[in-house]
């Protein structure tokens, strides 16, 4: 099953057990959703679970807070994570606050899903990965799957959660192929991080898509002999600073990989968790492979030159291991 | 009218004296409009502001006591003490908040008739705003969501006419709005503000239309705020003459005296109303100064995912408390 | 207009084969539009898009090279191949972009007008948008800021009329929007977005209403762009039989028909015009070819503040083009 | 001086200079400014320059980036930071981006002053502090000037860069009195960190009204014995990394003080370039004092148990020294 059909085969079950649950968003009915995601829901749960809505970011999240206050479990969709950046305030002020503000008076059992990357010459501003600015707000948990069955699992965890949720995926892994189970088994956990390859000599955390980049960098370092462990993050917040703690505490390096710009990125706020929590046990910086820090240009050489590849993680392990 | 009046003019005062923080917007002045519209509507209709919603909360029947409490910012407090007047929340009441910022309120208020209507209750949803916020996109958004899936939801604008220089230009701008709203096929009202009939009536028409027809409505209120003298608004305040010249406005006082004119209304009858509102609000008062300050350690509450928080931070605010503040330098406060 | 259409079907083409990247929004079947609009402008003034700019600066008169380097990617490209055609601008022509987001550039195109208006310059800005943008909240508040401070702009919605259902739908949505606009004292028209005749008359009148009377105004071209079924936009094609319907409609081919019919063009001229176009488009196209990829060196140029840039990253990330790239896994493309 | 009449001086001074500069936002003329910074200029400078606007965030910013794409000077403001939360597309997009996306065909010359703070029980809207957002965005330069002669030299700078420039003003700072130069010694230098204070045991580096907070721990810690050198970072982007580092060289302990919120936050980030950049230098983690993880509360309680305070500097400064 692809990642795509991953997230689509959640939705459907979540509408299927639960009429509470409602998608709204930017032609996610009549044109299947802007990647498909949502194809044939439209046509399978009718107008009413699945609302087709006018460009309109803002109006998107803050309906869906409205509707989550009192008593539905709406998924709305933000066409892209430069989008979200429309409903910031929305976000910000009547989704991620208002169940502390109200001392819990209000729930708000919100999914936001949207969608980051690009990596096929979209320019700046189709591709963004913006996953920083979402985790700097408390109240939201963030979660970035990298599997096929991470999408389904914590997009079906998301909407079981009665506090707000905003899911990140990422355009290029849309069509990723992978297990994934079925039933309740298909649920993951919201805040575990995955082990995805044991190794002793450095761990490898990636972010999003970028744990596949770890991943293959893993590759590239065997080769010279190095034993890498490999973890792909999921959720950011909240995020399981035990498991990288742990994994740190074995190997006494780490570098992270994150697509995203770096100042003020999640890579940084991660080193520097890990730097508080196991500085005695660090034989070298934590080190960040992360995106330029620079718009994202059209041209297929400034794309490629941006973004962090195996090769740049291995280059950086290896610093890590004082072997450049 | 008289009940939401007093709270305010002792909560202004209340702010005066250091008890209560922040910014509180008064709605003196906004009496008619605030008892009117929301006395045309039923208790399982919903409520939604920007800020004076202390007001609505209190013309919904929430508690004094806890209401009063919410702007001294105890633990007692509608809502814990957390929010204060901007961001005050009265659930059972259904008055959803206080959201703060200008017209963040209004989608979401789209989004509260929407499940209403997806789960085939007859409420209606009611938001109010101010005139300021009328010029913000998220209107326009919120009006076109409503209209399109036919939300039963009534947005009510307190046109209080600043910031529009001349009268023209207010009536221009009243104008306008009107049109914006028939743009988008919503059906569009004015009343006098200060007029709680007038208010009532308008607002009955506009609830019917979102609760039969399924369908948005907008009225525009023109009205006018007293120009108190007060610190507790960040607005200006009017001189000495505006207020004089307001006071024979007073949507209060005009139908105080309206009603003991025509004889519905004894005048000792209403002087005794008003001692039981004045008793109920001190009581209220009291409560509120006796209701603890929220504990510090209590910060990460209703933050269930804040427990997984690591490091020092998280140790360091929860415990902090309990140890001495150094406070670098005064506060500054706004002019 | 034959050069807007041949380069945009060549752009198709060169997209299919792999040359051109990204989303390619077409223009093809709104040539009428982005001419006659063009045309009604006079050289000083501006212009600013979501995407199809790539069009308005052919229009303008933009070196085709340079613009077919853009959409290539390449170091000659406008913009250094940094943008491509969503956020192609062409500076000497006045084009000023190409945003990429839906309504991005409406206010920023207030902006445009308001420095002409402020410095006395007798300018006007054109800004286009279609009819999903008009949804956003941000058209109202530009028109809104634009009404108050008499602004020479003209806002151009191209209404393909994708979206709304049904005709009488796509009407009210026509109606709907010149209300809207004229609830904020903006004068609004209408033309037949597929007769550049029509488009060029009522343009100019729009342009006419910003340079001499100093304030906005909206048009709404009704369209039909050709329902080519290409991967180059990401909207999903039509079936054959809407891209016959169209092909009866087209723009292009109906007014050089007409032309053709009442004497003003010889049937030989229109075809040795097509062919120079044709050459200069292909020589446009070897010349694209030519251009160098930018070098990934000039990653952080024309980003001063990057100089500063400390660590790993930033010199890795200058270096690292002149290392091997290692892909992790095969790009996705949309279906 | 006070900070905010030395705001005003720097705008009078500059539009007096320079025709080309325009002042744009909400409640700015006829009501003075919300925070009565630009009180008095619409009398002399008129509507024509300071230009009172609707409540409409996205178009004050917009219609600031399309002028100065075209040769004025804007000074846009934005209410407050959480204002700012709903032009963020446009300070993405259209500002940040556009120099670089056009090959510096298009320069931008606009200034966005916005004010984070609050401290007086603002409640949850109010008195975010949301540096770190900004940060994150390359192409924009982020000042935060936390003096009055700061304040007046760093927005003349920013006036006359031909790049964008965000002003993060703070409210509790606008009544601060200090010092302010006159006519061309006014400009301050955007990049440059200043030491308010030499030390030897621990550097502490304040953001905004927090450097403040860690002059203030500075006492505390020379009561018991401690060394501190304190620095005011003054510019986030670009960061003057160098003046940093220098000195963790030289106290080999660093803790960063800031009011903002922890994850992704400005502290994390510098604290991992710190890292990166002095590992062989630090004998202790680098530590943070952030803004608590949580909404930020009405009730004085809350709000002040929120907050950095001097005192909590001074404990990670023993912590750092290992003396806690
Ligand atoms: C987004 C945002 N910007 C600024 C403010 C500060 N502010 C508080 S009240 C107010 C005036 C609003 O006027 P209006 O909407 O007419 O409200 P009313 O007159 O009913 O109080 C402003 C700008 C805010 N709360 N939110
Ligand atoms: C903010 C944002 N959301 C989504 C998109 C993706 N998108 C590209 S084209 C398009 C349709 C826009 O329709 P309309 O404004 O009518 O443009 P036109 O039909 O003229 O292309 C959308 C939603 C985008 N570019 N920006
Ligand atoms: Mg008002
Ligand atoms: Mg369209």
């Amino acid at each position: 099953m692809t990642y795509r059909e991953a997230l689509r085969s959640a939705l459907r079950e979540e509408l299927e057990r639960d009429d509470r649950v409602v998608l709204i968003g930017e032609d996610i009915g009549a044109f299947d959703g802007p990647f498909h995601v949502t194809k044939g829901l439209l046509e399978d749960y009718g107008e009413r679970r699945v609302r087709d809505t006018p460009n309109a970011e803002r109006a998107i999240v803050g309906v869906g807070a409205g509707a989550a206050m009192v008593g539905l479990r709406p998924v709305v969709e933000l066409m892209t994570i430069t989008s979200a950046t429309r409903a910031l305030d929305q976000l910000l002020v009547s989704v991620a606050q208002t169940p502390w503000a109200t001392a819990g008076a209000i729930h708000l059992p919100l999914v936001v899903r949207t969608v980051q990357g690009g990596g096929r010459q979209l320019g700046p501003t189709h591709a963004h990965h913006l996953e920083a600015m979402l985790l700097h707000i408390p109240g939201l948990q963030v979660v970035v799957p990298s599997t096929p069955a991470d999408a389904k699992g914590l997009l079906k965890s998301a909407i079981r959660s009665d506090d707000p949720v905003v899911v990140i995926e990422h355009q290029e892994l849309y069509g990723l192929s992978g297990e994934v189970p079925d039933g309740t088994e298909a649920v993951v956990p919201i805040g575990q991080a995955a082990i995805r390859r044991e190794g002793r000599d450095v761990t490898l955390l990636g972010i999003s898509r970028a744990a596949h980049t770890a991943a293959a960098a893993a590759d590239l370092l065997e080769r010279e002999g190095v034993s890498s462990e490999v973890i792909d993050v999921r959720s950011l917040r909240p995020l399981d600073l035990d498991t990288i703690v742990e994994s740190v505490k074995r190997t006494n390096r780490l570098v992270i990989v994150e697509d995203g710009w770096p100042q003020a990125g999640v890579a940084a706020s991660i080193a520097t968790l890990v730097q508080e929590q196991a500085f005695d046990h660090l034989d070298a910086p934590v080190l960040r492979v992360s995106g330029a820090d620079a718009p994202v240009g059209y041209a297929r050489t400034l794309e490629s030159a941006a973004r962090a590849s195996a090769a740049d993680v291995a280059r950086a392990a290896l610093a890590a291991l004082y072997r450049e | 009218m008289f009940l939401v009046r007093r709270f305010d003019e002792r909560a202004g005062e209340l702010h005066g004296s250091g008890q209560i923080g922040g910014f509180l917007h008064l709605a003196i002045g906004e009496e008619a409009l605030v008892v009117g519209a929301t006395r045309a509507l039923e208790d399982r209709d919903w409520v939604l502001s920007s800020w004076r919603s202390h007001a609505l909360a209190v013309a919904r029947g929430a508690d004094l006591g806890r209401s009063m409490a919410e702007l001294f910012g105890r633990a007692g407090g509608l809502n814990g003490g957390r929010g204060g007047a901007m961001h005050l929340a009265a659930p059972e009441q259904r008055v959803l908040g206080g959201f703060g910022l200008v017209g963040v309120h209004l989608p979401v208020a789209a989004g509260v008739a929407l499940a209403s209507s997806y789960q085939g209750r007859a409420e209606v949803t009611m938001a109010f705003l101010g005139d300021g916020a009328a010029s913000n996109g998220t209107l326009a958004e919120s009006i076109d969501l409503a209209a399109i899936w036919h939300l039963p939801l009534v947005l009510v604008v307190a046109h209080d006419r600043r910031g529009h220089g001349s009268a023209e230009d207010a009536d221009a701008a009243v104008a306008s709005l009107a049109r914006k709203a028939e743009g988008h096929g919503v059906k569009a009202l004015t009343c006098d503000g200060m007029d709680i009939l007038d208010v009532h009536a308008v607002c009955s028409d506009a609830v019917r239309i979102a609760r039969t027809e399924r369908r948005p409505a907008l009225v525009q209120a023109i009205l006018q705020r007293a120009p108190t003298p007060t610190m507790a608004d960040p607005k200006p305040a009017g001189s000495k003459e505006e207020l004089e010249a307001w006071k024979a406005r007073d949507p209060l006082a005009v139908f105080g005296d309206r009603l003991v004119e025509v004889g519905l209304l004894e005048t000792a009858d209403r002087a005794r109303m008003q001692m039981t509102v004045n008793a109920a609000i001190e009581q209220a008062i009291s409560a509120a100064g006796r209701s603890p300050h929220p504990e510090p350690g209590s910060l990460y509450d209703h933050l269930t995912i804040a427990e997984s928080l690591p490091g020092w931070l998280a140790i360091d605010a929860r415990g902090r408390a309990t140890r001495g503040e150094t406070e670098p330098f005064p506060r500054e406060v706004q002019p």
